[in-house]
């Protein structure tokens, strides 16, 4: 059972880790707000979840706790459904204030901030009227 | 581990609150309290203070980043240059912290048994031993709160209404009568 | 063991989340920053409990988990221009 | 960076319709847990409070104002005080000593568990209310420091307050 409870959890764990240590390590080196919401937002799901399924193995396993495996659940869950929407918010906010999305070089990929503010209006004919510069 | 946990957590405080000092945007500084909060909740858990984390979590994530940021918007999320550094301020700020840091060498260490509250007169072992069968529930900090302390809770419960009170008197009482309906996209590009 | 590890390995991200939170040149990139805080901590609220044998402490992790979406649907709020009494949406506008 | 006139967020509506209600359920779990697990009543007052202001913030504070108008938010910071004092009054009343609450049950462990119950909800409910309306007076609160300083061009900034008849 022990045996088995490590070879579960180890593998996933190591998996969890590396989700996380990669999202922060994107956050850190990536060159624009947009690359490191990309680089942030599905580690940091993946990872709450993969370790969150770690922790719900060994809370019905090891401590036998309904309550403790319903409350991971829970946090998993909201998880699951708060951090993509916390993105999205941000992303769609950035672009309405105007902020204008860089590549790898740092050249801007809009001609201006107001693109992006009419890339992040939410109704479709006004996003379809800008197009991208290349 | 759990030292190590707490060692790590409490010098990110460090470098947050270092970083809420330098930095001149405020709103950027009240995004950091957010951060400082979260930090502080993650040590208090680890040091066994699970309320106290609790309570951490609910009032420093949410409600108070929306009081910061409904003060912001009455004034400006621009702080005043300084004028100079003055050298005799430095050094009292310096004198001060040290003193502070002096008087923190007579505490007792973190988890200490020979603690004063611990000793004295036995009172947190009579409240470990007996307020089960006195008040009742399992969790102590409730029955000493709301039971052995209820005036003091009382008090505490008059303070924030009393501050409640306050506040909406400073930001006026007046009543608004309901608009009417005007999309907010139309009356953007209106 | 396996909870050591791991509390180690969100303390990494951790710090590093905190050099973006305290370098990142928008207000945007803070709030990223202090969004991913707020999930690495629910992880290590959530792992700390396991750790010390005591799971029952999920409650609070449940708590940032539900109410670190706030602070940051504030933030964003506040970069929408001011306009207090006439939070109206049509209900089929997107 | 600049501010932008308001947006409708669909994704973000439909997430706050999902997560308002688990969070005054699990606020109302902190309530009435809080013997048994961490919590009690302030930070139960504050979870409640923080998903009618999660409401309010993704909806309007006009939605807002209709579910929970400022005058209930008003009266519930006051009746939480009342409801502590007054177990406090049943218990003199009774003749024992204020907020002594052996006297409230039959016998004494029953009957501070109904004090205990009685004085965390009046603690919950005085919470409850002083964050909705400091809610409230924050976002209702007109000033004009923050248009001057919006750095949105003189017309947006126009079309997009209304004026409001006094």
């Amino acid at each position: 059972m022990e045996l088995l409870l490590g070879v579960l959890a180890w593998p996933l764990a190591i998996l969890g880790m590396i989700f996380l240590i990669a999202g922060a390590v994107g956050m850190t080196r990536l060159p624009d707000l947009y690359t490191r919401l990309h680089a942030a937002s599905v580690t940091d799901t993946g990872g709450t979840l993969v370790i969150g399924l770690v922790l719900l193995l060994y809370a019905v396993f090891v401590y036998g706790s309904a309550m403790v495996a319903i409350k991971l659940l829970l946090i998993m869950g909201f998880t699951l459904f708060t951090a993509p929407t916390a993105s999205h918010v941000l992303a769609k906010a950035a672009l309405l204030s105007g902020l204008v999305p860089v590549d790898g070089k740092g050249e801007p990929l809009l001609e201006s901030s107001e693109q992006a503010t009419q890339l992040g209006r939410s109704r479709p004919d006004a996003s379809s009227a800008v197009q991208e510069k290349r | 581990m759990e030292t190590f946990i707490v060692g790590v957590l409490l010098s990110f405080l460090v470098i947050i609150a270092i970083g809420i000092i330098v930095l001149r945007d405020l709103l950027a500084a009240v995004i950091l309290l957010g951060v400082y909060s979260l930090i502080a909740a993650g040590a208090f858990v680890v040091m066994d203070a699970v309320d106290v984390a609790f309570t951490e979590a609910a009032v420093g994530a949410g409600i108070s980043t929306i009081l910061y940021l409904g003060a912001l918007r009455f004034t400006t999320d621009r702080q005043k240059p300084r004028g100079h550094d003055s050298l005799p301020a430095l050094l009292f700020v310096v004198l001060t912290g040290a003193l502070l840091i002096y008087g923190t060498l007579d505490m007792p260490h973190y988890g200490s048994a020979t603690s004063p509250a611990q000793t004295h007169e036995q009172v947190a072992v009579r409240f470990l031993e007996v307020s089960g069968d006195e008040v009742g529930p399992p969790n102590i900090v409730t029955s000493v709160l709301a039971s052995y302390r209820g005036y003091d809770t009382l008090g505490e419960t008059v303070v924030v209404f009393a501050a409640g009170i306050a506040v909406m008197s400073l930001l006026g009482l007046r009543r608004r009568r309901p608009q009417q309906d005007i999309s907010d996209d139309e009356r953007a590009e209106s | 063991m396996l909870f050591s590890v791991i509390a180690i390995a969100l303390l990494v991200a951790m710090l590093l989340t905190l050099v973006r939170a305290l370098a990142g040149p928008t207000a945007f990139d803070r709030l990223l920053a202090v969004n991913s805080f707020g999930t690495k901590t629910v992880l290590l609220i959530a792992v700390a409990g396991f750790l010390m044998g005591r799971p029952e402490f999920l409650d609070i992790a449940l708590s940032y988990a539900l109410i670190n979406f706030l602070g940051t649907v504030a933030v964003l709020k506040y970069f929408e221009l001011p306009d207090p009494d006439s939070g109206h949406y049509a209900e089929d506008d997107y | 960076m600049r501010r932008y006139p308001r947006q409708s967020h669909r994704v973000l509506q439909v997430m706050t319709r999902l997560l308002v209600p688990f969070m005054i359920l699990f606020g109302l779990y902190v309530q009435f847990h809080g013997d048994y697990g961490p919590g009690g009543g302030f930070q139960a007052g504050v979870i409640i409070a923080a998903g009618l202001i999660l409401y309010g913030l993704v909806f309007g504070i006009q939605r807002a104002r209709s579910v929970c108008p400022p005058s209930w938010a008003r009266v519930m910071m006051s009746l939480g005080v009342l409801i502590y004092a007054g177990t406090g009054a049943v218990t003199m009343l009774l003749g024992a000593h204020l907020l002594d609450y052996d006297v409230l049950a039959h016998d004494p462990l029953h009957g501070q568990h109904w004090g205990i119950f009685a004085v965390e909800l009046g603690v919950g409910v005085t919470v409850t209310g002083v964050m909705i309306s400091l809610f409230y007076g924050f976002s209702s609160a007109r000033n004009s420091i923050d248009r001057k300083n919006s750095g949105l061009p003189s017309d947006v900034e126009a079309s997009s307050t209304v004026e409001h008849p006094q």
